[in-house]
């Protein structure tokens, strides 16, 4: 039961989170900012809006948003929010969660690529591209998580106490991973420094250019679908980095909405303290990540021995 | 064995009646498709029979008076019967259709005989049951695949795909012959069975031999030059049935010797996957590359028999380590790989036939947009494009989820096995990457978008060509949400592997098909609550159409569109060591525009250097040598003394 | 005392060097028919056991060698008037020299065989083994298609001289089975020579090279 | 008994000479029709020879009289067509010859005396050699010329080895007859040092005739040059005669406990001829040549086998009767391409598939058949011969052997798909008339038949022949 309430408040909370990142880029820029509700606002007026399509598209145009959002409630209901169990879990959950993430990018680039624009094709080959290394670093995070705990499931990993006693047991090396995370959290949802959704250029961006025709509901189900991804690894994050409970349910969940709203503000503070890289040196930027948990996991087979 | 033998001989007919037929094109096609597919279905269901109730069955036929050649199908074989009838008896049906436009109706009718003699070989090759029989069938194999790949001979390219393909296979063949004549030299007996007493260091000489004869049939990495010429080269059933089955026979070679060895030492395990992790890794970024539709297709089958590899390594590694869960995971995670290869590869095989067959042009640049008027091509061919990166919920990440599973149990192993299991994953990982951008390239370059020439305005026609992709279809989503029976199958087909483990217990592994059976449903859920909304949420509002946004420019024409060369340049550019590319651009000159062009071309690195390295110096030694025969009589008559003075040297 | 086996023998070995020097197809057909004749009597002196019949056969061939054979080639040379140069590849001086080093060597290489056969005739085994390579050496070594005839002709008389000394079991039917081969050999290299002076108006073989690789 | 069979295509052949020029043809397809069934009749009696020193019927002699009667027949009823196609000039003399040539290849295999054999080899050069020079051209005048001096000094060799052997028994006093059965019984006895030097000069003679390398220079030559009728026999049976002669030397050296040391010398040998044949094969220019030198790959993978002997002399007599069956047909469509397209070379052809299907699937089969593939026997061949290697041990030899055939392959279905499939002129000047098809069809499938089906009498046969040497399996 508390699961669900759980997700459900995920489900609702998921764009005040990203607000923040606004605000936060706001106060560096030493503007006001929209208002914290500003994604829901977005939302309502997109829900009451008609669409247009493009004469190229075709149903695959319109399964692209479905899908995208589709998978991105699918991975919350695998995710251990606030360290308690998730609605299912299973032994290799994960792998099929980072694989439903593959099933939208899949449909995102499919309604790109239907629309015949340019842009959005170039769009596309980037989106192709640069979340298989970070599919690469996943699967090594897992192999160091699977050393650790001897299990697949993000449950292991994330619900109650696990956290904690990943950090035990790997110590310092742990860290990277954190690290490694949250650049494959930038990358995975397009923020600056790989992406930069306020850029003006179409040339230059990835995922924006990729949605540039859709319209209406569907546009505002890629945006929620968005902000499910962004929610999805910012608790992540705040898992890993703040693994402490305390006995009182009632201060773990504030401790742990507490701590995802430092994720997301120190996700605003990357975006305005840094630029976006060229297209590239980005790949680079991924690898990091990769060969930042590759480094931990090395360190901490040496370290359990 | 009867209804085996029976279906075999139906086959048959269907391959020899067409001869008698050809004045009549209908018929003959007819006669051929009907019965060349009634014989798969009663293969299919004489196999899927045995494989529920597995017993080995065994057929013995006298040859030359001395060497009686023996069949045997126990479980391992029926596995490949189903596959190999699945997709024999979808591309008979695909052919009916698809042969409509030839002209040349003798060369239509020795194609059904060929394309008969093929599926029976194959169907023979895996229940062979010694070096005989396994070898004669391999090569009838071999040679009628031959004909079926030289079937359109009056292009250049197709005489070279030939050519190559033949090599290959006579190469491999010889390499399998040197393995059987290296196990005769220890066993003295042609059978297969009385191999597992050989020394350590023989089985180890006749593994390597093997790998290297079935890798070349299988299209295993530096083996695999053949295939991509091959595929395009053959009508796109023959493609399905080779890329989709046939191909998988090298597959059967190696995990049989596996079995016939009893060998378990993890070497053998560490060589298939290190085989495995080349192939699938270059095998994908090659796809990624080509610009033929079937080329994509066919690097993409040396990926996908990387994976079985993975597969089959990570099952070997974990016998050696002790560890059954692992090893069955991984076999079994293999062998189902094969049965979904054969699946979503024939599918998109027979997609792109169509395309090939309607359109004309197999070049992925100049289609684009084929969904609209080709529906269900594009339908199935997505499923197909869906299914083969192992996106759930297909049947590809149902073998690829098992045999991740399986590899995760081999992190816990010692050193070596440890960095092989991550390099699995990890390159499992990168493979279905990859994979997914190589099949949106394909598929979002040529059935969606506009048309990039005149040619690609064509639409579907045939519906024998439509419904065995339909059928095959519907079968990768059946397997991708209800894995259980054919996990079963696939554990069935473990059995006969020698492991030692006796009967396998099937719950543990039953649970993980049943979890996926269940994410499936909510993800079905999920998606049917999410239509709903999106449906109200539209209801009465207008929904209209425009041009697509231009980003300013406001007369965007179809050569506009991104292309598939393009798309991947990027991805082929991280990976540029191994992927050489050769442009030609002439540089910019002046101030203003002028005409120019852009060419770029992948060049296949395992062709260069294998040309490099064995080709060219073999044709200069043997150019050199040529200078004996310089037509002088009076230095032939020399050699004659020559020859003497040597040989008297032994007395 | 001169044995007379040897004494025919040394006569032969005189006639490799003789046929290795001259230049002239005239010459060099008489050399051989003198070989022939030498070598066909050998036999006689021997010692073995001789029948009528095998006496006969020795006779025949006798007048085939020696008469038969250059009576043909010497009209063959008339008939289609053939240069009667050898045109030799390797030069007479180097060929006397090659041919003293083979003779020499022979000798010196023939007691390491130690054939319990033939054992009084010290010339024996050397000027066989002298003339088969000799043989050899002319078809090698004379581009004239007729010179190249005549080497294996002496050829044939090494192997002869094997046949008929060392072993008397099979003496008649060797002598029989030369006789066929060189009369038959030699009868149809003939007329391939004509032929061949026929079509490229020469019988220097290195017209024959067009066949090759 | 035993000799008529030989004189039947002797008188044959001599009056062939004096009759009228076009019933040469004829008597070529009567005399063949008679001669094969001698030869069936000499299979099933096997009758005692009159003159029992010198002749004997043999299993390895009878394996290889019948291949020739089959053959020549088969090749006769081809020729009537070819002759009617193709110009050619003096055809009494080509009958004649044809004839003559069966006869002395009878003599071959019927012969049990060492000289008599020799005799009937040295026969066969000159019976053939009117065959090769029928083109009357400056090219086949060479390739005469090659072939008659080349194998003349050959045979002398051969002599020389024959009468060397006759020394070793001198030297080991025994007294016997110098016929091979009677060698074989006494061989323990014969003075091995000149018995081996014999078997070289044996070898190296009849080897020249047999065309292994680098004694092979002859053949590319006379096979392409004389007419495909003609080629079919020398390479079909030809060949053959002269491995007999190998192979029954190599019984006795086997009697007399050398086999090794004459196994040694045939693998060397036989191996030599695969990469010489190899070496050409590769760029071969012409479809004749081709097919000589893959005569050439044969006759070596015949004597390689024969040199490992045990299952890989069954293999050996197996790639020897299928290869004569096989190549006998190639060479027979080679007449018809010949005719068609009027050109040597393989660029001057293409395209054989759609403008003569019919030689084009007897070529392809053929091909099929020559490289090993099933339903071919000589697929059984070599996989004996190379598992036989594999079990005596030479794995450097068989290594060498297996990668000499993958090139040999590689070149060759290079040539076949340029000629079958490739680009081709715009005439052909020939109609596929039946008698110029179906010999090569028969051929083919008494090849297959035999490799799925083998007559009990046939395989006791081969089983007899090879058991000497130690074969069977």
């Amino acid at each position: 039961m508390q699961s669900v309430v759980l997700l459900v408040s995920a489900l609702l909370l998921a764009p005040l989170y990203s607000a923040m990142i606004l605000k936060v880029k706001a106060f560096f820029g030493g503007k006001k900012g929209p208002p914290l509700l500003i994604n829901y606002y977005t939302l309502i007026k997109l829900f009451k809006k008609g669409s247009v399509y493009s004469t190229s598209t075709t149903l695959i145009f319109k399964l692209g948003p479905l899908v995208s959002l589709c998978t991105a409630v699918m991975i919350l209901l695998f995710l251990p929010i606030a360290g308690h169990p998730p609605l299912i879990s299973f032994n290799g959950d994960i792998i099929l969660v980072i694989y439903l993430m593959a099933l939208a990018r899949f449909f995102t680039i499919a309604a790109a690529l239907d629309t015949a624009s340019p842009f959005e094709g170039m769009g596309a080959a980037r989106e192709a591209f640069f979340p298989i290394i970070c599919e690469a670093a996943l699967f090594m995070m897992l192999i160091l998580f699977y050393i650790l705990t001897g299990e697949l499931n993000l449950a292991a990993y994330f619900a109650g106490a696990q956290p904690l006693g990943l950090w035990q047991s790997a110590g310092a090396p742990l860290l990277f991973v954190v690290l490694a995370l949250f650049i494959v959290m930038l990358t995975e949802n397009a923020r600056v420094p790989v992406d930069d959704p306020a850029t003006h250029l179409e040339l230059t961006m990835i995922h924006e250019v990729m949605v540039l025709d859709h319209s209406g509901p569907d546009f505002a189900f890629i945006e929620l679908g968005a902000f499910y991804k962004l929610f999805f690894y910012a608790t992540l994050v705040a898992r890993l980095l703040c693994p402490w409970t305390f006995d009182v349910p009632l201060l773990d969940l504030i401790f742990f909405f507490g701590v995802l709203c430092l994720v997301y503000m120190a996700i605003g503070v990357t975006e305005s303290v840094m630029a976006r890289y060229r297209m590239d040196k980005v790949p680079q930027f991924v690898l990091t990540s990769f060969a930042l948990v590759f480094f931990a996991t090395v360190i901490t087979l040496e370290f359990i021995k | 064995m009867q209804p085996f033998f029976l279906s075999l001989l139906i086959i048959s007919c269907g391959g020899i009646l067409p001869l008698f037929l050809w004045r009549r094109p209908l018929l003959m096609r007819g006669a051929g498709a009907t019965l060349i597919a009634a014989g798969s279905l009663l293969g299919l269901v004489d196999a899927a029979r045995q494989l529920y109730a597995p017993v080995a069955v065994t057929a013995t036929v006298d040859l030359l008076n001395t060497v009686p050649i023996t069949f045997t199908s126990d479980s391992l074989s029926a596995f490949f019967l189903v596959a190999i009838f699945a997709v024999s008896g979808l591309t008979a049906v695909y052919s009916f259709h698809y042969m409509d436009k030839s002209d040349h109706a003798v060369r239509t009718a020795v194609h059904y005989l060929f394309f008969s003699l093929l599926i029976a070989a194959m169907a023979l090759v895996v229940t062979a049951d010694d070096m005989i029989a396994f070898l004669l069938c391999w090569e009838i194999m071999s040679l009628s695949s031959f004909f079926l790949v030289v079937y359109s001979y009056e292009k250049e390219q197709n005489r070279r795909a030939a050519f190559l393909y033949a090599v290959f296979s006579q190469v491999g063949a010889m390499f399998i012959l040197a393995a059987f004549g290296v196990m005769y030299a220890c066993t003295e007996s042609f059978a297969f069975a009385g191999a597992s007493g050989m020394p350590a260091a023989i089985k180890l000489l006749v593994f390597i031999l093997a790998m290297v004869g079935f890798g070349s049939k299988a299209g295993l990495f530096p083996l695999h030059i053949w295939l991509p010429q091959a595929h395009p080269a053959a009508p796109s059933h023959i493609s399905a049935l080779m890329s989709g089955v046939m191909i998988k026979t090298g597959i059967y070679g190696i995990i049989r010797l596996y079995a016939i060895l009893e060998w378990h030492a993890p070497v053998l395990g560490q060589i298939v996957l290190a085989a495995g992790l080349v192939s699938g890794v270059m095998g994908v970024i090659y796809a990624l590359g080509q610009k033929d539709l079937k080329k994509v297709l066919a690097f993409s089958s040396v990926e996908n028999v990387g994976i079985i590899l993975i597969g089959m390594g990570v099952g070997m590694i974990g016998v050696s380590a002790g560890k059954p869960i692992m090893a069955v995971l991984g076999f079994a995670g293999g062998l189902l790989h094969v049965l979904n290869h054969a699946l979503f590869k024939s599918l998109l095989f027979m997609g792109a036939g169509m395309v090939l067959h309607r359109t004309g042009t197999g070049v992925i640049d100049h289609l684009g947009g084929l969904i609209k008027r080709m529906p269900i091509t594009g339908t199935t061919f997505l499923i197909g494009a869906l299914a083969i990166p192992g996106l759930p919920p297909f049947n590809g990440f149902v073998s690829e989820f098992l045999i991740y599973i399986g590899a995760f149990n081999g992190i816990a192993l010692g050193k070596t096995n440890f960095v092989l299991s991550l390099l699995a994953i990890v390159g499992m990982a990168l493979i279905g990457g990859l994979a997914l951008a190589a099949f949106t390239r394909v598929f979002g370059i040529v059935f969606q978008g506009e048309p990039r020439s005149p040619s690609a305005q064509a639409i579907e026609q045939g519906p024998t060509m439509l419904l065995p992709m339909i059928v095959a279809a519907a079968a990768c989503v059946v397997i991708g949400v209800f894995p259980t029976a054919f996990l079963t199958m696939a554990i069935q087909a473990v059995e006969p592997l020698q492991l030692g483990y006796g009967r396998i217990p099937l719950t543990p592994f039953i649970q993980i098909t049943a979890t996926i059976t269940r994410a499936a449903v909510v993800l079905f859920a999920v998606f049917l609550i999410l239509l709903a909304l999106r449906k109200l949420l539209y209801s009465g509002k207008t929904v209209t159409r425009s041009g697509t946004w231009g980003c300013g420019f406001t007369q965007p024409s179809a050569r506009m569109q991104y292309t598939g060369s393009s798309y991947a340049a990027s991805i082929l550019a991280f990976f540029k060591p191994l992927v050489p590319i050769e442009e030609d651009h002439p540089p910019v000159i002046g101030r203003f525009p002028v005409k120019t062009h852009y060419q770029s071309r992948t060049r296949d690195i395992a062709e260069h250097q294998m040309d490099r390295l064995i080709v060219k110096p073999v044709l200069f030694l043997f150019d050199k040598l040529r200078w004996l025969q310089h037509g002088d009589i009076h230095l032939y008559i020399g050699y004659i003394l020559l020859a003497i003075v040597v040989a008297l040297f032994f007395v | 005392m001169m044995d007379p086996v040897d004494t025919l023998l040394a006569m032969v070995l005189l006639s490799v060097l003789i046929s290795f020097g001259s230049s002239r197809l005239p010459a060099l057909i008489k050399v051989i028919a003198f070989q022939g004749v030498a070598v066909s009597i050998v036999p006689l002196f021997m010692g073995h056991e001789m029948t009528w019949g095998g006496i006969v056969f020795t006779l025949a061939t006798l007048m085939i060698r020696g008469i038969g054979i250059p009576v043909y080639l010497s009209r063959a040379i008339k008939k289609v008037a053939i240069h009667r140069e050898v045109e030799p590849v390797v030069g007479y001086h180097a060929s006397l020299l090659a041919g003293l080093v083979l003779i020499v060597a022979a000798i010196y290489v023939s007691p390491k065989f130690n054939l319990p056969v033939g054992k009084g005739y010290i010339l024996l085994l050397p000027s066989a083994i002298t003339l088969i390579v000799a043989g050899m050496f002319l078809l090698m070594a004379r581009r004239n298609a007729i010179a190249m005839v005549l080497g294996y002709i002496m050829m044939e008389n090494g192997i002869y001289l094997v046949g008929t000394t060392f072993s008397m079991r099979a003496q008649h039917i060797v002598e029989f089975g030369i006789l066929l081969d060189v009369l038959a050999g030699v009868m149809i290299m003939a007329i391939i020579l004509q032929n061949i002076k026929k079509t490229f108006n020469d019988v220097n073989t290195t017209l024959l090279r067009t066949l090759k690789e | 008994m035993v000799e008529t069979i030989i004189l039947i295509p002797l008188v044959a052949g001599i009056l062939a000479f004096f009759l009228p020029r076009t019933s040469g043809r004829l008597l070529l397809v009567l005399t063949g029709a008679v001669h094969l069934v001698s030869s069936v009749l000499l299979w099933i009696y096997r009758p005692e020879a009159l003159l029992n020193d010198y002749f004997a019927v043999t299993p390895e002699g009878l394996l290889s009289l019948i291949v020739i009667s089959l053959l020549f027949f088969l090749i006769a009823i081809y020729t009537r067509s070819y002759l009617e196609a193709a110009e050619i000039h003096a055809e009494h003399v080509f009958a004649g010859s044809m004839l003559l040539f069966l006869g002395s290849m009878t003599l071959v295999t019927l012969s049990d005396h060492i000289m008599v054999m020799w005799i009937a080899i040295e026969a066969t050069t000159l019976a053939s050699a009117p065959l090769i020079y029928t083109h009357r051209s400056g090219a086949s005048i060479e390739a005469t010329w090659k072939y008659v001096l080349i194998c003349s000094v050959g045979i002398a060799l051969a002599l020389l080895g024959s009468v060397l052997i006759a020394l070793s028994m001198d030297i080991g006093n025994v007294d016997a007859p110098m016929s091979f059965s009677s060698l074989t019984q006494v061989a323990g006895r014969l003075d091995p040092l000149w018995l081996k030097t014999g078997f070289i000069f044996i070898l190296v003679g009849y080897g020249t005739k047999m065309g292994l390398a680098p004694m092979h220079t002859w053949l590319p030559d006379a096979h392409s040059e004389a007419p495909s009728p003609a080629s079919a026999l020398l390479s079909g049976v030809l060949l053959n005669c002269a491995y007999l002669g190998i192979f029954k030397t190599n019984k006795i050296m086997h009697a007399a406990g050398l086999g090794d040391f004459s196994g040694t010398i045939l693998m060397v040998f036989g191996l030599a001829s695969i990469v010489a044949a190899a070496t050409f094969i590769l760029k071969q220019t012409e479809y004749k040549r081709l097919l000589a030198y893959s005569s050439i790959e044969n006759m070596g993978i015949i004597a390689f086998g024969t040199g490992i002997g045990g299952l890989g002399a069954y293999g050996a007599m197996l790639c020897l009767i299928h290869h004569s069956l096989i190549k006998s047909s190639l060479f027979l469509c080679s007449g018809n391409i010949l005719i068609g397209y009027a050109s040597r070379a393989i660029e001057g052809t293409g395209q054989l598939a759609k403008r003569m299907p019919k030689t084009f699937v007897a070529l392809f089969g053929g091909f099929a058949g020559i490289s090993g593939f099933p339903p071919f026997g000589i697929f059984f061949g070599e996989l004996f011969i190379i598992i036989a290697a594999f079990r005596a041990g030479h794995y450097g030899a068989v290594s060498i052997f297996i990668l000499s055939i993958c090139v040999i392959f590689a070149g060759f279905i290079k040539h076949i798909i340029r000629i079958s499939f490739g680009p081709s002129p715009s005439t052909i000047r020939m109609e596929e008339q039946p008698t110029m098809i179906w010999p090569q069809y028969v051929l083919l499938v008494t090849s297959v038949v035999l490799c799925f089906w083998m007559p009990d009498t046939l395989y006791e046969t081969i089983r007899l022949a090879v058991a000497t040497i130690g074969g069977g399996i």
